[in-house]
């Protein structure tokens, strides 16, 4: 064999040619015999199969063969390829996207954590009972509302939960009605969790101000409307100022006021839902609270409600006796029931108490700055992008593509061209009720050079979409691969690597 | 403030280019009636949030410092260094789902492999990128199935099935105006064929088993398949100890249509029992029906190979109250710790700590088997986990005991009665390749010290 | 103010127009009053100061105020300028830069170790001295030698130690004699360390095949010399197969044999130095027992020495008693004294336990693959580059820019254009003795595929070279700063920032 | 092997290509006589390695587990996560020394800023890339003062230096022909001005003193920076515990020539004595004598700003044995830790540290005075650390006593019959920001019961 047959030439050249590895392999493409990357210890038990062959597999099929070192490599060079809020700012509307502090990462991982188990005995288990109690009453103070739940996983859950609630509550008096009224503005999730509850949805359309149509509400708001999901302050980021004309509004009919809590980052500590109005409320800790958002999850959906909600309350709840013991409390009979197993994304309540105990009463601070950095991006694109509603912003702005759309260029366009000039696009076609949506949300742990760089490249940006549209329309031009093919993905579905596969 | 990084005079500035004088102004849109400071204590430095939370921390018995057996959904395996460390890359934790592929490949791909993983071992041909945990995802499983058998209203479901993941489904059906039937166990344990079959009515559209069952105790995935296909409805397997999918034959090759449940043992640390790790993984004929996110692989402009989500179509934020399932956020870092794990263990890897886990099992439950005052109720094959029972009159009760245990630092299992009151002699205890076989030993003679204090005298 | 005069416009575009940033302000050019990343606890006792004015400073003039957001994204960003091993081969030669597996930093980092006090009760440090002390029977049982020192900080402290204790010996018989012989393939640290130790530093000239020219070494080795130090294999990757006579020869002079053990990975676990005839060698436990070499170090030179060494070793030693204890003994009278502080650097001694104790009785695959990795890169580039030795290659292979320098391309615009194809360069200008060296050491921890890209792009190198010189001689393209100027740095001296500096 | 990624057939395949048959084939250089198998024990797995190592580290009693006054050149300060959690990231942890600049300006600038640190802090002029930790540190000063004092052979030691840099000098100097003279200190526990001064003569060509000293008490740089002046040596000022350098006047200002020592206790964890931090600084007219890396600012092709390593014509690769220095490499991984404490800690936050620290020390040590049978044998100032005496007729050994504590849980300090058999009765203790009033009143209570069951009785 002459050695040029054994010297394999790698990936094509035009990607050699940069530091960064543009295309690495899948791990299983790295699977050879005789490759392991693991070691248990000697088996110190008799070697038994107690188990009939014909309930047995013989092997996995396909699966990997690799060392420690290609793990290292391959998760490196893969983590490398992605954009983290740590590399700068990442203004993805809706979802705050702000510093994780790294003290929370610590906290999660100390063994009395990470190594618990949530069914060990109630005495051996006094400290993490402890700390989900805490957190339920941090966050009852911070909403103003008097019990909290802990279990919903991520905020789509918590909305079902608080669904659930308001429909057991009414169920009580009878009849669950019919109905769940949502504003045209309200992020998916709100519609499809009503769904889920058994409720028929009606979209609530909004006024010319991006705020609810009052009414509009009244004439919608019949004896059918189980409740109101409002999100606040709404995705366009506007504050309903009406908020307790709704909230009165709703409540004349009988109906509950659910508050969807996502951008509770935007007056967390400035006002409390409790006052509001609001009869139930979910919050994503993964925002407000800066667990980690992990490239999509681990999240965590707490639901506070009203007293009068609290016997719906998903099991079991966690209380404290006046020994100063918690104990689970499973004897809930007015209980939605649960969601899920055990207490909840418990590795996220650490780092979300570990979150709220460093701000403690200063904690108003954060809204605070979230919402001038949202205005100041606001106000040093104002006139260069199209602002459809122009009341006043809170802790995010929606623009649109409308001035750029008669140059051919579209908000994805732009989304895309921004990843040339090192950011991470704003939320793009959400809200729906905007279209060409450019949804920016700076959060409050950006610092004003971030901003100015940012507010600068949209400015350029739309220099380019006047002077050279093609370079937005072609871009990104640096980023690790070049525009994807989303539609051929949906086309020609390859969902997973295939043993023998190329 | 410690995360705040504007300087007073930034923030002046910023103010006087917004064009207002104070941070006041901002919220003139929020009516006065609805403030209010929060009462809470002072901030607390880096330092008293360690001793803070390293204090409640310390109040838990864990598995590094403990005897430890118990499992019932959450199991104690093995995670290498690497996998973890892997996770506090900036990269990986401080990003979020996906949207845009160009910045996001890492994930992305990440995401890919951990659905072939999943695809592999469950002997399927699709896979999702997770569900939140292994009870919504058996809801998420029966919903699909729901939406994929038309005009049907009857799920029937093993009582082996994880109470809490029972419980879940109630939780979901009864506002859907579905119906849940359960199948009580046979004698032996495990699902009644003749039971599961005479549940069964032309207005079912899923038939769910649990295997290994909530008792420890093997099912046959094709009882429920048969059954289920006899009927024209759906197959749900749900595996919430996914370590014995490396060793028992697989959901797929036993004609489930679904298989969904609980990936924590593969890669997750117990986090005291959440986050944790969903799955559900389908045929490729029901692919369109599948709730959660999907990633797909096409390419770019430039025609290299790249990932992206895809059928999104499928999904809340397009479909609104039409979308397959309200889910958004998912365990996306999970799933990255889960695809490390696997990859890294593999073939061989996945294999021998099912096969460990299974041996120490076997030898605990030989052993526990001889102490006077215990016996195993069920003989049938177990994989890591088993069912005891105190014998005698009652006196005894699980719970009571494994509350004694505990004080010696033994976690000897999860007693039946915390889902069912009247259950009392019975505990479930499970076994890992971690334990060794000296604190197995220790547990045993800890067992046979409390019979002899109840009064049970070896023969 | 004109909000234009506000939204300043950052770093130049040319560097924003990529998604990485090339330009990374320092971290006191993001400082700004009022911003702070820390905070302590109230103080608990009386504020007092209870030091006289004038030995007291009133600020830190300068130092910076940034939050921890900045720090995180600061140092993230700093980061990815950076290559590494976990992306990519790194074949720096003769720095064993290998994968350094994670389990050994998570043993390091545990608070039995790295919160422990070195001066901490010897009772209460039974677990740190018992690892010291098997660490040094592992390393004793891979040299073959009788005891061994960890306290040297690294290599080259070790070289220190070593001959400081050849000098010890020698002075014990009457004269610690004038001159060390180094051969011209030797590492810079050789002479350094013999000069430090108080002697004459005499070069060895190499024969035609790289090694220790006998002939020479009969006439160089009088009763003057104390030592030769010899690096086996040497800083070609070729093993001096003569060695049984060089030893023979050194001792017969009452010389020592002292070993550089930089190459141990070449030959670990498969030979014994001790059998060679080697009385003292140091070993890099950041080369050959893989603790990081983090980013220039900490590193780990431990010295093994023969039984007529031992009274000479650094005090103080750790003994195991016969009841099992294990103390330190100061009580060395012959003792060279100390290099350092405490034990040495201990974090290191965790990790290179850590990985002996993994590898166990097979450690000698580490050498073997080392061994084959080399030679496949050899047999690879064979041809391509210049190799003025052809003597047999163990652990890494030294080519030279010879066959390329007519074309105007030198070994640095080699490893700079490297760069551009994903690898980090080749040690160059080292060993001396090869004018143009390119010193290739691929370690065990590569696989075929990396090996294989490697060979490719160096062949491609050899082709531009060839057909292109310019490309090579300006690399490189892609690098986050291009070909950086380090004449301009060495004259005109810029060595920190200074408060008001721009 | 798992740390191996080569496959059985890659292998072959590479054999081939080389051209041998076996492995063996490439170690014919290797005679056979010096051939041997190590006798190991076989691989552990990772669970065992962690079990191994895992159970030697709980036999050390720690910083967290302990009520802590350990000093003595290594200090339990206060670290951040951040710090420690940035240097998992391979680009830091698995890089290595910044020789091809263009794909190493992260450690550069790192560098860079640490230099910065280090002048700012010592009031000099230009720092080195880092040492190896403080003792050779020292030496490293002395000889640069050698080399910048041509043709003088006598360094002046106070000995209120710590006794291991002074041990370490010697190690060094015998073999040089450099004499050491050290001057003992006066009643009053600090450096002799007088002593001093006498010691000084024509062939002195250094001069060190300690502040704070190894009894804690702060000095005056001035004493050494005159008397070496009026002889044209050069004064070199010598930091043990470097949290001081934010509290006390800096060398820079007290006019040291050479400020060297050990910055651990700027963001490195203990690990017990090691990995430390060797800084040295000096003024501008002596930076081509410095030992070691330096980083300078520079500019790339484009005219982008740039770092890399200069001067190196100063190093044992170039100079080989003219170099100023055989060291190569550093502490680089220790001096990113440090720049990133400094850096987030900042102008505020050394001080508010020092400031605690010192603060904690006076409470203890007036605490301490209180109760009878120990005394504070200096009253002069300190910063965070202070001697305390044994009184009476030497019955009771010091470290007899801090054994009996430490097996109670405290680490009350270090005796100085560790540095001198015949000082039996004194030791020093440490405390810093992370000690509480109430683990020192513990401490506290502690010492009082030792003197009362030693006879001593209370006033
Ligand atoms: C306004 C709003 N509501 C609800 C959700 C759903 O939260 P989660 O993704 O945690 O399920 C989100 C985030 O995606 C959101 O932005
Ligand atoms: C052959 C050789 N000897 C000695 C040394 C010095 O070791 P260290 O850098 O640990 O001081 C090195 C590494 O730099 C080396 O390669």
């Amino acid at each position: 064999m002459s050695s040029t047959d054994v010297f394999e030439t790698p990936v094509s050249d035009r990607d050699r040619l940069h530091p960064e590895p543009r295309v690495e392999p899948l791990i299983f493409e790295r699977s050879g015999q005789g490759k392991r990357g693991y070691s248990l210890p000697p088996l110190d038990v008799p070697d038994t199969v107690a188990i009939p062959k014909d309930l047995l597999r013989t092997e996995i099929e396909g699966e990997t063969q690799v060392s420690e070192v290609e793990i290292a490599r391959h998760f490196t060079r893969l983590s490398r390829l992605n954009f983290s809020i740590d590399q700068g700012l990442y203004p993805l509307g809706s979802c705050t996207m702000k510093h994780n502090p790294r003290v929370n990462e610590e906290m999660a991982r100390l063994p009395g954590f990470a190594a618990a188990h949530p069914l060990a005995p109630e005495e051996a288990s006094q400290g993490s009972l402890e700390l989900a109690w805490r957190l339920e009453r941090a966050l009852a103070e911070l909403t103003g509302l008097a019990r909290v739940t802990l279990q919903p996983s991520a905020g789509a859950q918590g909305e079902l939960a608080g669904i659930l609630m308001v429909r057991k509550a009414l169920e009580k008096t009878g009849r669950p009605r019919t109905t769940v009224l949502i504003p045209d503005s309200a992020h998916g999730t709100n519609p499809a969790s009503a769904h889920f509850a058994g409720y028929k949805v009606r979209e609530l359309k909004s006024n010319p101000k991006g705020t609810v149509d009052l009414a509009a509400l009244e004439t919608a708001m019949t004896e059918d409307v189980a409740a109101l999901m409002l999100t606040v302050p709404n995705t366009l980021g506007v504050f309903e100022d009406r908020i307790l004309d709704i909230a009165r509004i709703v409540h004349a009919k009988g109906g509950y006021l659910y508050c969807d809590g996502a951008n509770f980052n935007a007056f967390v500590g400035v006002a409390k839902p409790g006052r509001m109005g609001v009869d139930v409320m979910h919050m994503n800790l993964h925002k407000t609270f800066s667990t980690p958002h992990g490239g999509g999850g681990p999240g965590s959906g707490p639901v506070a409600v009203t007293e009068s909600l609290a016997p719906f309350l998903p099991r079991p709840t966690v209380e404290r006796r006046s020994d100063g013991r918690f104990v689970l409390d499973f004897d809930r009979p007015d209980s939605i029931g649960r969601l899920r197993t055990f207490l909840g994304n418990y590795g996220m309540f650490v780092r979300a108490l570990s979150y709220i105990a460093s701000y403690g009463n200063r904690i108003g601070e954060v809204a605070e700055n979230a919402v001038v950095n949202a205005n100041y991006i606001r106000a040093g694109l104002a006139g260069v992008y199209h602002l459809k509603y122009d009341a006043p912003s809170m802790h995010e702005v929606v623009f649109s593509d409308k001035s750029q759309v008669d140059r051919g260029v579209s908000n994805m366009d732009i989304a895309k061209r921004l990843m040339d000039y090192g950011f991470h696009p704003p939320t793009v076609s959400f809200p729906l009720i905007v279209h060409g949506a450019l949804m920016i949300e700076p959060t409050e742990t950006e610092g004003k050079p971030g901003l100015d760089a940012f507010i600068h490249a949209m400015r350029e940006i739309a220099r380019e979409c006047a002077e050279d549209p093609d370079i937005v329309r072609k871009a990104p031009h640096t980023t690790p691969v070049r525009r994807v093919d989303e539609v051929g993905a949906a086309r020609n579905l390859v969902l997973r690597w295939r043993p023998g596969a190329p | 403030m410690k995360f705040l990084p504007a300087s007073d005079s930034e923030r002046k500035q910023m103010l006087a280019a917004i064009g207002v004088s104070s941070i006041d102004d901002l919220f003139a849109s929020v009516p006065p009636a609805v403030r209010g400071k929060p009462d809470l204590p002072a901030p607390l430095s880096e330092i008293e949030v360690r001793r803070f939370l390293g204090g409640l921390a310390s109040r838990n018995a864990n598995a590094r410092d403990t005897a430890f057996f118990l499992g019932a959904g959450v199991y104690n395996h093995y995670v290498s260094s690497i996998a973890d460390q892997m996770l506090y890359r900036a990269e990986w934790l401080t990003a979020y789902t996906p949207y845009q592929p160009e910045v996001s490949q890492g994930t992305l791909q990440s995401i890919f492999e951990f659905q072939t993983h999943i695809c592999l071992l469950t002997g399927l041909e699709v896979a999702n990128a997770s569900l939140y945990e292994g009870a919504s995802a058996l809801v998420e499983a029966l919903l699909m199935a729901d939406r994929l058998v038309k005009g049907r209203r009857r799920a029937v479901l093993s009582a082996g099935i994880h109470p809490e993941y029972r419980e879940t489904a109630r939780t979901y059906f009864t506002n859907l105006g579905l119906e849940i039937v359960e199948v009580p166990l046979s004698a032996a344990g495990v699902t009644d064929p003749a039971a599961l079959a005479a549940a069964i009515d032309a207005t079912t559209f899923a038939v769910a088993v649990q295997s290994p069952n909530f008792y420890g105790l093997v099912e046959d995935w094709r009882v429920a398949s048969e059954a289920a296909r006899t009927s024209g409805a759906l197959s749900i397997a749900v595996v919430a100890e996914a370590v014995s999918l490396a060793l028992l034959s697989p959901p797929g090759a036993g004609g489930a249509d679904i298989a969904c449940g609980e990936a924590q043992s593969l890669g997750v640390p117990m986090h005291n029992g959440g986050p944790l790790l969903g799955f559900l993984s389908c045929k490729t004929d029901h692919q369109r029906q599948i709730p959660g996110r999907l990633v797909g692989q096409t390419r770019d402009a430039e025609g290299r190979r790249a990932f992206c989500l895809t059928l999104s179509t499928r999904e809340q934020h397009i479909r609104r109250e039409k979308a397959t399932s309200n889910i958004c956020t998912n365990q996306g870092l999970m799933a990255l710790a889960s695809n490390i794990h696997m990859s890294l263990l593999g073939k061989e890897g996945l294999r021998e700590v099912a096969l460990q886990s299974h041996a120490k099992a076997e030898y605990l439950k030989r052993e526990i088997a001889k102490v006077p005052g215990y016996r195993i109720p069920y003989g049938g094959p177990t994989f890591n986990e088993f069912l005891v029972e105190v014998e005698g009159d009652g006196a005894v009760d699980a719970a009571d005991l494994l509350d004694r245990l505990a004080r010696r630092r033994i976690l000897g299992g999860v007693p039946l009665s915390r889902y069912d009151r009247a259950d009392r002699r019975r505990f479930v205890v499970a076994a890992t390749e971690l334990n060794t076989r000296a604190e197995m030993d220790v547990f045993v003679a800890a067992l046979a010290a409390e019979a002899a204090s109840a009064g049970h005298t070896g023969a």
